[in-house]
C-alpha cells in the first residue's frame, strides 16, 4: 500500500511536468493548428533564464517573471519570423519549421548559457511531506498546483472570455474569423506568447526538480506532445489528462512491470488509444467534408 | 542542372579549405564537445585546446610546433567515423585522441587500426583494449575497474546484497553490465536492478522497488548527468538510509551542488585525484600535475575542472611523450613509443603501458571518496 | 429492374435530421434528377448512396445486392461512380494524369512490376493514358492534358472530373452540379455529354440548379426539401407540383428564376 | 516526355556519381560521398511516402535501426551471408511495417506522426535495452560483407572508402530508377491521387488503405537498406540509428530538397551531409545554421530547394 502510493505520488509529479508542457501546446494549436515543437525549447529558456537571472543577483521571483516575459517575446518573435510567413503550408513543413527553431534555439542556448546542469532552490523547501507512509516533496505540490492553474486559467480563457472565443473562431476559420471583427494577427501573437509564457512558468516550476540544461527540450517536448495526443490536441482537459495518465503508466510500470520498459509501455498504451479514438480521449471529431 | 553542379563542386571547394594549414606536428581529435555527451566531450575539447596553447607557448616538441585539428562529432558514431577518416585521409595526423563514448570510440578505432595510425580515447569500456589492438589505447580508467573498486569497499563493510539502480545512458548501461560481470568475485549479489531514463524527472518507484526488497544493504546508483542528482535527491526523500554509492560518472563539485549537500551526505564513489587536489600529501607524485591542471583549467575557462577533463590532459601528456621519444612523426615509430610509456604521472593516475597492457592503469589509481559536509574526504 | 435502389435513408448530424426517409430509383439508361433549395440534403444523399457517409436509416441496393455503407472504393468495382460539388481533384497531377486515375480499376497490377516498369506494367500504364487522353477529347480538355490540373479553370475542372469518372467505366454515375460555374456554351457541352452518357446505358443521378438543364434531360425528377421528399415524377408533372413551387420561393413562376439565382 | 525526364534525372546522378571522384583530393571525400548516398536512398524512401503518399513519419530511423541490426546480428546469430542479411532486414522492415503500418495509417496528420514517432522509439529502446543481443547503447561490431577481396580477387583492388563510394552510389541508382518508376506508373499515379484527395480517390476505385499501407512498406524497405549499407560500411553500430533524431534528419533531408522529387531529395541528403562537414571550423554555430536553413527554406522555397527553383527558372523562361 505504501509502494503503491509511492508510485502515484511519483507519477503524478512526473504527470504533471508533462501536463504544463502539453498544455503549452494546446493554445497555439487551437489557434493555428501548428503543433510546436519547439514547445520543449520555451520550457529550458524559462529554467535556464531563470538560473541565470538568478545567479546574476536577480531575487527567485523577479528572475522567474524575467525568464517568463523574454519567453513569450520569443514565442511572438516565432510566430512573426517563421510562423506566420508559411501560413498554409502542408503539416510536413510546418513540422520541419517548428523543428528548425528547435535546434535554432537550442544552438543558440549552448552559445549564450554553457552546456552545464543547473538547479534552482526548492520554492518551499526540501523536507518531504509524510502521507500514509510515502512521501512527496513540496516542489511537486507547486507543479502540480502550476498544471492545475494553467489547466482552469485555460478552460476559464477559452469558454468563459470572448478573446479566448476569437482564438478558437480562428482556428475554425481564419477567413470567417476576419469577417466578423477579429484581428486574426493580434490573436496568433497572443497564442504564441501565451504558450510560450506557459511553456517558460513550467520550466520555472520544475527545474528545482528535473535540472535543466540547454538540452531537456526536446524530451520535454516529445513526452508533452504524446500526453497532448493522448488527450486529444487542443483541449486542455485532454493535456491534463493526457500528462497525469502518461506519468502514472510509467510509475506504474516502473514500480510493478519494469523500469526499463516503462516508456515502451507508456507508448504502446498510447498507441493503442489513438486507434480506437483516432483524436485522443478528448479530441474534437471531426467529418470529412465533401 | 548546371547551378547543380556548380554548388556540388564550389561545396567540394570548401571542404578541401576547410583543412588546417601546414604544420609540423599535425594532433587529431574527433571529440563529443555537444549532444547528449557534451558534459564529457565539452571539458576534453577545452583541456586539448588549452593544453596545446600552452605547450606550443613552451616551444613545441623539440622546437616544432603542434597544431591540433579538432572535429565535433556531436556523440554520433557515423559522424565520428567521417571525421576519423577526414582526420587520416585529408588532415594527415600523425595520432587520434578522442572518442569521448564507447560508440564513438568503437567506430574511430576501425579507421584507426586499418591506417594504422596511433588512438587513444577518452572512453570507458574495457572492450576498447580487450582484446589488445596495436594502435589503440585508452586513459580512463575502465568500468570494471570503477565496479571493482566500488565493490571492493563494499565488501570490507560486509555487504553481501544490494540494489542497483542504473541510467539507460551508455555510460550506465555499460557500467551495469560490467558491475554485474564482476560482482560475483567479491561475494556479494545484486538482489534489484532497477533502470531509469536518462532524462527521468523522479525515480521514487524504483527507489521504493529497490527499499522493499528483502535484504538489500546498500544501494548503487551507475550514470551521469542529472539522473544521479534526481536519484540521490529521491534516496534522501524517501528516507533510505542504506550506504549509498555513485559511480566515476558524477565525480565533481557539481554534483554535490545538484543534489544538495544535504542529500548526498554520506554517499562514496570512486573518483581521481582531481577531485582533492588541495587534500593530497605533499608526497602524493600526482599532487603536481593535478593542481597545475586544475590551476590552469580553471584560470582560462572559469569552471570547475572535470574528470573527463583529466582523460584528455592525460591522453595529450602521453601522445607529446611518445612523440618526443619516438623522435619523428612517423605513427609506427610514435606508436612503439607509446607502447614503451612507464611510469608517466596523468591526472587519473600514473600509466605503464606493455604490449598487452594498453590501459596501463591499476585499481590504485582510482581513491574512493566521501561527501561529508559538502566536500570531498577520501576513506581510504 | 431498376441498377440503384434506395429505401428510406436517412442520417442526422448532431441531432439535426440532414435527410429523412428519401426513396428512389435508378434504372440503366435513365437520367433521375436531385432538386431542391440549398440545404435541402441533395449532396449528403449523394455522399450516402456513393459510400462516404455511413447512412443512419435505410438501404443503398446495387443491382438488388445490399451495398448500404460500403467503401467508396468497393462502390467503385460495382460500378459506381461520382462527381463532386467542390471539386475534388488531384491539384498536383497532370490534367491527363488525372484522368488517368480513373483506369485504377483496371490498369493496377502488382507493385513489383510498377517498381521494376516490367513491361506489363508500362503497357498497363500506356493503355491508361490513351483511354484518358480519348475521355479527355470527349470532353473537350485534349489540348490541356500535359498542364497541371491545379491551373485549369472551375468548369473545365468539372468537366475533368466527368473524364474521370467516365474512366472507371460506370454502370452507375452520379454527377454533382456538373453545370455550376460553366457559361451557356459549356453547359450546353454538359448537356449533351450527360445525353450521351445516358443513351450509351449509364443509369445517372443528378444533382443541378440549372432548371432549364434539368427540365431538359431528366426521365424523372425527385424533390428534397429539408431533408425529406416532398415530390417526384417526371418534368412536367414536377414543375406544376403546389408543394413545390412553394419549396421555391412560394411563386410560380419563380421556379427557373430562383434557380438561377442560388446556382 | 515522362520517360525522357526519368532518364535525365537518372543520367544527371550517374554522371555525378561517376564524374565527381574525379575531383577528390582524398580517401576522406569518398567517405562522404557513400554518406551522402546512403542518405540519399533513405531519402527516396521518404518521397515515395511522403511526396507521392502524402504520409507522414517521424519514426522510419526505426526501420533504418531494423536494417542495420539485421546485418549485424543474421551473420553472427543465423549465420548468413551478410548481403543475405541485408535481404533479411529488407523483408523484416517490411513485415513489420506491414503489420505497424495497418492500424497508424488510418490516422491523419499529427497523430498520424506521434504514432509513427512512437514506434521509432519503440524500436530504439529495444535496440538500447535487449544489451546481451544488440550490446546496448555502447553499439555492436558489423561483419564486413567480404565483397572487397571477392574484387580484389577479380583484379579490382579498391580501398574500403572507394569500395563504398561505388557500392553506396550504385544501391542510390537503382533506388532512385525504381522510384521514378513508381512515379510514373499505375500504383504512383493511385498514390498521388489520394494525396490529391482521398474521397475521390476511392470513387476512382482507389484502395486508399492498402496503397499507404504499399507506400509505407516500400519506404520501410528503403530505409532498412540505408540502414543494413550503413552499418556494413562503418563496422560499428549503435542505437543512434534508430534514434528520433535520425527519423528527424531524414525527413528534413526530404523536404529541404524536395520531397515531391527524387532528384531534389537526394540534393537535400547532399546539403545536410555536408552542412556539418563544412561548418567543423564553426561547429558551436552549426546547430544553429541547421535551424536557421530548415526555417528558410520552408517559408521561402516551400516546395524544396530544387522544385522551387526549377520552378522559379521555368517562370522566367516563359
Amino acid at each position: 500500500m505504501d509502494a503503491l502510493m509511492q508510485f502515484v505520488f511519483s507519477g503524478v509529479t512526473v504527470g504533471a511536468v508533462y501536463a504544463l508542457v502539453a498544455l503549452g501546446f494546446t493554445i497555439i494549436y487551437n489557434a493555428s493548428d501548428v503543433v510546436n515543437f519547439a514547445q520543449g525549447e520555451f520550457v529550458m529558456l524559462g529554467g535556464m533564464i531563470t538560473v541565470f537571472a538568478h545567479l546574476a543577483g536577480l531575487p527567485l521571483p523577479l528572475a522567474a517573471l524575467g525568464a517568463i516575459l523574454a519567453t513569450a517575446a520569443l514565442g511572438v518573435a516565432l510566430n512573426r519570423l517563421a510562423i506566420e510567413p508559411a501560413r498554409g503550408a502542408p503539416v510536413v513543413s510546418v513540422i520541419i519549421i517548428t523543428i528548425g527553431a528547435s535546434i535554432l534555439i537550442r544552438g543558440a542556448a549552448q552559445l549564450i548559457f554553457d552546456k552545464q546542469l543547473h538547479g534552482l532552490p526548492a520554492f518551499s523547501g526540501d523536507d518531504p511531506i509524510r502521507v500514509m507512509g510515502a512521501t512527496i516533496l513540496p516542489q511537486s505540490l507547486w507543479v502540480i498546483g502550476g498544471a492545475l492553474a494553467v489547466f482552469v486559467g485555460l478552460w476559464a480563457f477559452f469558454t468563459r472570455t470572448l478573446t479566448g472565443k476569437a482564438v478558437l473562431a480562428t482556428s475554425n476559420n481564419r477567413t470567417a474569423a476576419q469577417l466578423v471583427g477579429i484581428n486574426t494577427g493580434w490573436v496568433m501573437t497572443l497564442a504564441f506568447g501565451l504558450s510560450a509564457a506557459i511553456g517558460a512558468l513550467a520550466g520555472v516550476l520544475v527545474t528545482p526538480i528535473t535540472l535543466v540544461s540547454y538540452d531537456v527540450g526536446v524530451g520535454l517536448a516529445l513526452k508533452g506532445f504524446a500526453a497532448a495526443m493522448l488527450g486529444g490536441m487542443g483541449n486542455p482537459k485532454g493535456a491534463l489528462a493526457g500528462g497525469l495518465l502518461l506519468g502514472l503508466f510509467e510509475a506504474l510500470t516502473a514500480g510493478y512491470v519494469s523500469s526499463q520498459y516503462k516508456e515502451a509501455v507508456a507508448f504502446v498504451v498510447i498507441l493503442g488509444v489513438l486507434f480506437a479514438m483516432p483524436q485522443g480521449l478528448f479530441g474534437r471529431a471531426g467529418t470529412e467534408r465533401v | 542542372m548546371k547551378t547543380l553542379t556548380t554548388t556540388a563542386l564550389a561545396l567540394i571547394a570548401a571542404l578541401g579549405v576547410a583543412g588546417p594549414g601546414l604544420a609540423e606536428i599535425r594532433l587529431g581529435a574527433s571529440l563529443s564537445a555537444t549532444g547528449p555527451a557534451s558534459f564529457l566531450g565539452d571539458p576534453e575539447a577545452k583541456t586539448l585546446e588549452m593544453m596545446v596553447e600552452a605547450r606550443n607557448a613552451a616551444g613545441g616538441i623539440d622546437g616544432e610546433p603542434v597544431e591540433l585539428v579538432l572535429y565535433d562529432d556531436g556523440g554520433d558514431p557515423n559522424k565520428a567515423l567521417t571525421f576519423a577518416t577526414r582526420l587520416v585521409e585529408d588532415d594527415e595526423v600523425v595520432a587520434i585522441i578522442g572518442g569521448s563514448t564507447t560508440g564513438t570510440t568503437m567506430s574511430i578505432l576501425s579507421v584507426a587500426e586499418d591506417n594504422e595510425i596511433p588512438f587513444v580515447s577518452l572512453a570507458g569500456a574495457v572492450s576498447i583494449i580487450d582484446p589488445v589492438r596495436p594502435f589503440v589505447f585508452k586513459t580512463p580508467h575502465t568500468d570494471r575497474m570503477a565496479c571493482e573498486k566500488i565493490f571492493t569497499d563494499m565488501a570490507a563493510r560486509g555487504i553481501e546484497k544490494i540494489g542497483m539502480i542504473s541510467g539507460t545512458d551508455g555510460f550506465g548501461a555499460s557500467m551495469q553490465a560490467q558491475c554485474k560481470d564482476v560482482v560475483g568475485q567479491f561475494g556479494i549479489e545484486i538482489v534489484a536492478d532497477e533502470t531509469y531514463g536518462p532524462k527521468d524527472a523522479d525515480m521514487t518507484p524504483q527507489l521504493t522497488k529497490i527499499r522493499g526488497t528483502e535484504g538489500v544493504q546498500a544501494v548503487l546508483n551507475p550514470g551521469f548527468g542529472q539522473g544521479p542528482a534526481i536519484v540521490t535527491r529521491n534516496y534522501h526523500q524517501l528516507g533510505i538510509d542504506l550506504p549509498f554509492y555513485q559511480s566515476h560518472g558524477v565525480a565533481s563539485d557539481a554534483f554535490i551542488e545538484l543534489a544538495g549537500a544535504d542529500a548526498a551526505e554520506g554517499l562514496r564513489l570512486p573518483g581521481t585525484a582531481l577531485l582533492i587536489a588541495g587534500q593530497l600529501a605533499e608526497d602524493d607524485p600526482q599532487r603536481a600535475v593535478v593542481q597545475a591542471y586544475k590551476a590552469e583549467f580553471e584560470a582560462a575557462y572559469g569552471m570547475e575542472v572535470s574528470t573527463f577533463g583529466g582523460y584528455a590532459h592525460d591522453a595529450f601528456a602521453l601522445v607529446i611523450d611518445a612523440i618526443s621519444r619516438a623522435g619523428g612523426t612517423d605513427p609506427a615509430a610514435i606508436r612503439d613509443a607509446l607502447e614503451a610509456t612507464s611510469g608517466l604521472v596523468g591526472t587519473t593516475g600514473t600509466y605503464s603501458f606493455s604490449a598487452d597492457d594498453h590501459l596501463g592503469l591499476d585499481l590504485s589509481a582510482f581513491r574512493l571518496l566521501e561527501i561529508r559536509d559538502g566536500g570531498w574526504v577520501p576513506v581510504d | 429492374m431498376s441498377l440503384l435502389s434506395v429505401e428510406g435513408l436517412g442520417i442526422a448530424f448532431g441531432g439535426v435530421r440532414a435527410v429523412h426517409d428519401v426513396g428512389l430509383t435508378v434504372a440503366p439508361g435513365e437520367i433521375v434528377s436531385i432538386i431542391g433549395p440549398n440545404g435541402a440534403g441533395k449532396t449528403t444523399l449523394f455522399n450516402m448512396i456513393s459510400g462516404v457517409y455511413l447512412p443512419g436509416a435505410g438501404r443503398v441496393r446495387l443491382d438488388g445486392e445490399d451495398v448500404t455503407g460500403m467503401a467508396p472504393h468497393l462502390l467503385a468495382r460495382r460500378g459506381l461512380s461520382r462527381t463532386f460539388q467542390n471539386l475534388q481533384i488531384f491539384p498536383a497531377m497532370s490534367v491527363l494524369e488525372n484522368a488517368a486515375t480513373g483506369f485504377h480499376l483496371r490498369e493496377r497490377g502488382a507493385l513489383l512490376a510498377d517498381l521494376l516498369a516490367l513491361p506489363g506494367a508500362r503497357r498497363r500504364s500506356a493503355e491508361a493514358l490513351a483511354g484518358a487522353r480519348d475521355l479527355l477529347a470527349r470532353v473537350g480538355l485534349d489540348r490541356a492534358a500535359d498542364r497541371e490540373a491545379g491551373e485549369l479553370s472551375y468548369g473545365a475542372l468539372k468537366r475533368l472530373e466527368i473524364a474521370r469518372a467516365l474512366a472507371t467505366a460506370p454502370r452507375l454515375l452520379l454527377l454533382d452540379e456538373p453545370a455550376a460555374g460553366c457559361n451557356a456554351v459549356e453547359t450546353e457541352e454538359i448537356d449533351r455529354l450527360i445525353a450521351g452518357m445516358a443513351q450509351s446505358g449509364i443509369a445517372i443521378l443528378l444533382v443541378e440548379h440549372d432548371m432549364k438543364l434539368v427540365m431538359r434531360i431528366s426521365t424523372h425528377i425527385v424533390v428534397l426539401d429539408h431533408g425529406e421528399k416532398i415530390a417526384e415524377g417526371d418534368p412536367a408533372t414536377v414543375s406544376r407540383h403546389p408543394d413545390v413551387i412553394a419549396a421555391y420561393l412560394g411563386a410560380p413562376v419563380a421556379v427557373e428564376g430562383a434557380a438561377h439565382a442560388d446556382g | 516526355m515522362r520517360l525522357s525526364a526519368k532518364w535525365t534525372q537518372l543520367l544527371i546522378l550517374f554522371l555525378l556519381i561517376a564524374l565527381l571522384p574525379l575531383f577528390f583530393p582524398s580517401g576522406y571525400y569518398f567517405r562522404v560521398g557513400a554518406l551522402i548516398f546512403v542518405n540519399g536512398l533513405a531519402v527516396i524512401g521518404i518521397v515515395i511516402l511522403t511526396g507521392y503518399a502524402g504520409q507522414i513519419s517521424l519514426g522510419h530511423a526505426g526501420f533504418a535501426g531494423i536494417g542495420a541490426y539485421a546485418s549485424a546480428l543474421a551473420p553472427g546469430h543465423l549465420g548468413l551471408h551478410p548481403l543475405l542479411a541485408v535481404v533479411l532486414g529488407a523483408l523484416v522492415s517490411a513485415a513489420v511495417a506491414w503489420l505497424v503500418g495497418r492500424p497508424i495509417l488510418r490516422l491523419k496528420g499529427y497523430y498520424l506522426a506521434v504514432a509513427s514517432l512512437g514506434f521509432g522509439i519503440l524500436v530504439a529502446m529495444v535496440l538500447s535495452n535487449e544489451r546481451a543481443l544488440t550490446g546496448g547503447p555502447d553499439g555492436m561490431p558489423v561483419p564486413d560483407p567480404g565483397l572487397r577481396d571477392l574484387l580484389k580477387d577479380l583484379g579490382l583492388k579498391l580501398t574500403g572508402g572507394e569500395f563504398w563510394y561505388w557500392c553506396c552510389g550504385l544501391c542510390l541508382l537503382i533506388g532512385a530508377w525504381a522510384a521514378l518508376n513508381l512515379q510514373a506508373s499505375p500504383t504512383g499515379r493511385a498514390l498521388r491521387a489520394l494525396h490529391g484527395s482521398e474521397v475521390a480517390a476511392r470513387t476512382v476505385g482507389i484502395d486508399v488503405a492498402r496503397l499507404k499501407l504499399q507506400a509505407f512498406t516500400i519506404s520501410a524497405v528503403y530505409a532498412s537498406v540505408a540502414g543494413s549499407l550503413l552499418a556494413m560500411q562503418n563496422r560499428f553500430i549503435t542505437p543512434d540509428v534508430a534514434g528520433f533524431m535520425h527519423s528527424i534528419e531524414m525527413v528534413t533531408m526530404a523536404v529541404l530538397g524536395g520531397v515531391g522529387s527524387v532528384i531534389g531529395a537526394i540534393f537535400g541528403a547532399v546539403i545536410l551531409t555536408l552542412l556539418p562537414q563544412v561548418l567543423t571550423v564553426f561547429a558551436d554555430y552549426e546547430q544553429m545554421v541547421l535551424g536557421a536553413v530548415m526555417i528558410l527554406v520552408m517559408i521561402f522555397l516551400p516546395e524544396g530547394l530544387i522544385p522551387s527553383l526549377a520552378r522559379k527558372l521555368r517562370g522566367r523562361g516563359e
